[in-house]
């Protein structure tokens, strides 16, 4: 086992699954000699040469809609789009055909792509480089999104929506990209996509999170347990959509008491439809309402200002305390 | 150095074999045989009398809304004729004949057009798409598949079929860049009927050729006369050759002439004349193609009306069979297939939901 | 007054607004001599010329990004896409750029754009003509989300839309386009963004809807009212983003009981959103928890069973009635 | 009739006027008044060092990621030296000498570079847009801003400016045939650095020059040595006059050289040599510039030296003033503003809560 960054850990991933199956090939800019701006391709080319890890023209439709015909065809393209904020060049690719051709084709044809792609804020970057619009995917029948929350997950992730016979829309949280290392095994490990996780195990209320909002999810449970003696229950979706609800409603039926993270705007964001989910399914053990600590309804403010749009610890802290003497 | 002349190195043709009269210029009559001559005639006959029979029905109210082929059956008949099994297309919405020629059965297509998602269904021995509607996306998919055959190391082919409105979307550009960049084994088929819905082709781009766009992404590029089906055919064969041999992509401009509605819920009267359209009337791709195989002796009047009347037989028994078929069809739960390969558990939960609602407030009509 | 179509409306809105304003300019597909593949713009060409009715290319990015370009030197385009299934290729125009241009340059420049479009189910179409995905512009900050549930409505919220100085995205039930008629004034009308109606008043319980769920769900209440002495109250959204939330806020503390309906598919939808607030704001006035009577998580059939997959009268008096037995 | 050459009615030019050592062709001298030569002198100059000065800035962790210009001065200033206030500019994010001719403040753009919102702000007497980073969707702007020209009866133009790498987007495609179709006072300016990121040119498309994609949207097409400044004013100047006569839009590809770095977070050494770039530093274009107005006898080693001491201190002053500047920006709020002209009842809400937050959590850093 090596320690290893989530860019490393991704770098992994794709090395692992192209030796092992000669179907799966790598598309989008800067993906080669580049190595991808966030390096997550690095000595990809090298190894398995410009056949197999294509630079393509400067065109998100063209590298999602290519990428389409190529899993028709039978491979398992991996097309990587640069920022997540360039990826609504797609949306009509995934829209109007990656989700549908299994069910247009009625089984015939299936679209195992995977559209990875860096998200969100935390990193100092311009304009477009730290958007969180999962929903956009989410809301989408056919379309997975999955988002990793560590090397270790992300790998094992990334391993399973490249076998994944339907499209992923895989997005990275950039600043996790080399925030921290884990242990990541070389030998093989996947995880089941639409399967959440318990992160941290606790009785006094939940908070459910992924991607980037993990780390200070985590870290508020940390500081509730050490300053307020208080025991959050994280969890973690890996993936947003199917999103499985059975972990949070057994945690919301626990607790009674539920917070959503996530840096997305507010409104019309993934915390709404978790809290639909808890509504539907835990209602009458539900203590006091179910709390959103999001991104606001606005553009995320250019780098100097982001930290004031991106939740963080002091905010979760404070979510989690105002349930609990509610 | 100063001012200079920039050289191309590609340049646009224009071809035409059969001309409006049924003349043929000898020297560049493609090699065809005789049997796919006729197989060709046929097939025209039967696209052009099953979409006048799909008019009639849908004047009837027994299917939907759909787009009329009537006068385009060469510029994309032609094009698939020269094409193997093995080799894929990738249809846009208007080329019946094409499908046909594939094997498509007729029941599909009715059954498609009556709201059936069943009528989707594409056999696993075919390698075609189904109907592409969102203008333009679907020529990115041809690239796609052309750069997996090429990867895969075949000699096949993918040929995607788009209009001359298609030509203005971002996808088309995006397609034939990709194109000329992988030197893709793909063909572009752009059927220029002269109008997207109401807007006439003039209005859709400044250029005098569509194919010369071909020029923008250094590929090759044919303008032909799509009412020919010789035409379409050896500028077809042309590119298909360049593709199988590793030489890249080709834009074939068909130029022909939507004769009829552009799908059943538009009136041309708003925005063309009836002189325009008759005008193209004498230029129908199937006379013409009659009066070829009549001057080489292959058909006359009595042959001519012996496959009229065997191509009703055939439509009049596809909608009998397709009409029988759509009486078994209707389980609302088919709504709930093949969105994935395994059934996420919240849609499992709301195909319950359905069937318990179905059974509490009524299995009749919207359930809804 | 006359009684009009929505497409009448609609189009007396247009009209009016470009007697009014000669900034005012319709571009689109198939917008001039045909008058709309639905008419909506029938007769304005031969009022205003090719100059203002302007008939584009086929080109849905080009339609709206050209747009975003008028509207910042000042004119106020009206955008038509020709089917909502078509606006997916215009997501990077409006969020990248018509949604965040008064940002980005801190007030100097605004986008007061129109995106007209039809959407939803109900009319036999072919694929792609009967979707409603909302949410997509719901969840982008700056843009306003807005459907018209009538004639009268259509014609005052388009008229608002047009004078609105932020880029509105104008989704018409086409299901309502010639569905039934009501007397539209020839004089000016308005209506304000971001305000949802009552539509029908009501002390037991809530139902929320818009667009061609108005519909249905009004055939509901008076069901409920006829058959089983239910009073539902009944909440016309109109706006969808930025949802206006007071009204529901309080229908809901009144009767403690709410369904909210719409065609979209359920998870991720606007109704989650509408959940989420509720519980925000109304939360210790719930009875029951709130019901979402909505499209599946499944693209929408083609039309032979499309009538399964759209919320119809018994599905929402079915939801009503659980809601009171709960 | 059957096999034909289509004639296409435009053609495509190579521009150059000022060579690599300085020498002119004199015949296509533009007249350019000496006080404007001199300017254009300053401005580059000013460009260059203040991309230096930035690029430390950076470096020192004093202003986030930017992406430097050196190299491509005359290809965009060339081209705005010709507009008149009137006009509209629409640049991609690499136009940085174009901004200052255009007025600019040096502050503005520190403050841009370091986050603040603030630095997007632009002067209300000047008609230019923002920076645009999604590559290509600008193109568009600049044919609206066009077409409304056109619409109001003024004779002015839109130029837009984009890379080489911006040629493959959709939005590309359908803006020049928008820009055919509607005949818009729009010059559309390609800076071909040769580079997208680490893409080289010839694998972004297989076509010979990017000027001959004016061939598919019918409108001019020339392609201008970028590093001449004077190359680069007369294609501009001509296209501009094109514009404003009603004549149409033009596509003007400036062959230049991106220098430096793609952005400060980009390392060049992966994918190309320092060969290519020693090669490029022989055609400064601002070295070449020099020659020129020295031949002309406008500019001499001492002139130069004070322009140099002369530009350094401005940007002194600039950098100075934008650290003041900086010291009084970082008001959270801001965030909550201009996201519409009235805030939405929720949003008030949002900033309501975020009030107390930072009341009840502690002011400082992330509220976050
Ligand atoms: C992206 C998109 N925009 C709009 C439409 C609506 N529409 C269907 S066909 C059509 C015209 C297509 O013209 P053309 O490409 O010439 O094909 P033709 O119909 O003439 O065969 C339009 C606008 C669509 N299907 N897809
Ligand atoms: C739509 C989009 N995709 C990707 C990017 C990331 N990106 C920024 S600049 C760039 C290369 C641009 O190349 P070119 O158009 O030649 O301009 P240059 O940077 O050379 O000035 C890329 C890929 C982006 N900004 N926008
Ligand atoms: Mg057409
Ligand atoms: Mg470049």
């Amino acid at each position: 086992m090596a320690k290893m960054t989530m860019v490393q850990a991704l770098n992994l991933a794709l090395r692992q699954e192209m030796e092992r199956d000669p179907d799966v090939v790598l598309l989008g800019e800067d993906i080669g000699l580049d190595g991808g701006v966030f390096r997550v391709t690095d000595g990809l080319v090298q190894q398995f040469g410009e056949k197999r890890v294509v630079d393509t023209p400067l065109a998100e439709s063209g590298i999602v809609g290519m990428s389409i015909g190529m899993a028709l065809y039978g491979l398992k393209p991996v097309a990587e789009i640069q920022f997540s904020g360039f990826s609504y060049y797609t949306l009509h690719q995934i829209e109007n055909h990656a989700a549908r051709l299994r069910w247009r084709s009625q089984g015939r044809y299936h679209v195992p792509l995977v559209m990875r792609a860096p998200y969100g804020g935390g990193v100092r970057a311009l304009e477009h480089h730290s958007e969180s619009r999962e929903t956009f995917w989410s809301h989408i029948p056919g379309i997975k999104m999955v988002i990793p929350s560590g090397p270790r997950n992300a790998r094992s992730l990334l391993v399973s929506a490249i076998r994944d016979p339907d499209p992923v829309v895989f997005y990275e949280p950039k600043a996790l990209y080399r925030a921290f290392r884990e242990e990541v095994p070389e030998a093989e490990e996947t995880l089941p996509l639409s399967r959440s996780v318990v992160a941290r195990e606790g009785r006094d209320l939940t908070l459910i999170a992924y991607g980037a909002m993990m780390r200070p999810t985590l870290a508020a449970a940390e500081e509730l347990h050490r300053k307020h003696g208080v025991e959050a229950e994280v969890i973690d979706l890996l993936t947003v959509s199917p999103l499985d609800d059975a972990l949070m409603v057994a945690s919301a039926r626990k607790t009674g008491r539920v917070a959503v993270v996530h840096e997305a705007p507010r409104s019309f964001g993934p915390g709404a439809e978790i809290v639909a989910r808890l509504v539907e399914k835990a209602f009458y053990h539900l203590e006091v309402p179910v709390a959103r600590v999001t991104g606001y309804d606005v553009v995320i403010p250019f780098f100097s200002r982001e930290n004031h749009y991106l939740p963080g610890v002091p905010r979760i802290v404070h979510a989690a305390r105002s349930l609990l003497a509610a | 150095m100063p001012r200079t002349r920039v050289e191309l190195p590609e340049a646009i043709d224009h071809l035409s074999i059969l001309n409006e009269k049924g003349e043929l210029d000898r020297p560049l009559e493609p090699a065809v045989p005789d049997d796919t001559l006729l197989r060709l005639h046929r097939t025209m006959l039967l696209a052009r009398r099953f979409d006048e029979r799909l008019l009639s029905l849908q004047r009837q109210g027994r299917i939907g809304t759909f787009p009329p082929i009537a006068g385009q059956e060469a510029a994309h008949l032609g094009a698939v004729a020269i094409l193997r099994p093995s080799d894929w297309i990738v249809p846009a919405f208007r080329e019946m004949a094409a499908d046909i020629w594939r094997g498509r059965p007729l029941e599909s297509i009715i059954v498609y057009n009556n709201g059936f998602n069943e009528g989707g269904r594409i056999p696993a021995d075919r390698n075609d798409l189904p109907i592409s509607i969102p203008v333009g996306s679907q020529i990115l998919h041809a690239v796609g598949i052309a750069w997996a055959m090429k990867y895969r190391g075949r000699d096949d082919v993918a040929m995607a079929f788009f209009g001359d409105g298609a030509t203005s979307q971002g996808d088309f550009h995006e397609a034939l860049n990709f194109a000329g960049v992988f030197q893709v084994p793909a063909v572009f088929v752009c059927q220029n009927n002269q109008w997207a819905i109401s807007i006439p082709r003039a209005k859709q781009t400044r250029t005098r050729t569509l194919a010369q766009k071909a020029l923008a992404y250094g590929i090759a590029g044919i303008q032909v006369d799509g009412n020919d089906l010789l035409a379409v055919y050896a500028a077809a064969d042309e590119a298909v050759q360049r593709a199988r041999s590793g030489a890249g992509a080709t834009l074939i401009e068909c130029v022909t002439y939507r004769m009829a509605v552009h799908t059943t819920a538009d009136d041309p009267k708003r925005y063309r004349t009836e002189a325009e359209v008759e005008q193209w009337r004498g230029r129908d791709p199937i006379t013409r193609f009659q009066k070829y195989l009549a001057a080489k002796g292959l058909l006359d009047e009595q042959a001519i009306a012996a496959e009229e009347e065997a191509v009703q037989a055939e439509i009049q028994g596809a909608v009998e069979r397709a009409e029988e078929e759509m009486k078994g069809l209707g389980d609302p739960l088919l709504m709930f297939e093949h969105a994935y390969a395994e059934m996420p558990a919240y849609l499992k939960e709301q195909r319950e939901e359905f069937i318990r609602l179905q059974a509490e407030i009524g299995g009749e009509g919207r359930n809804g």
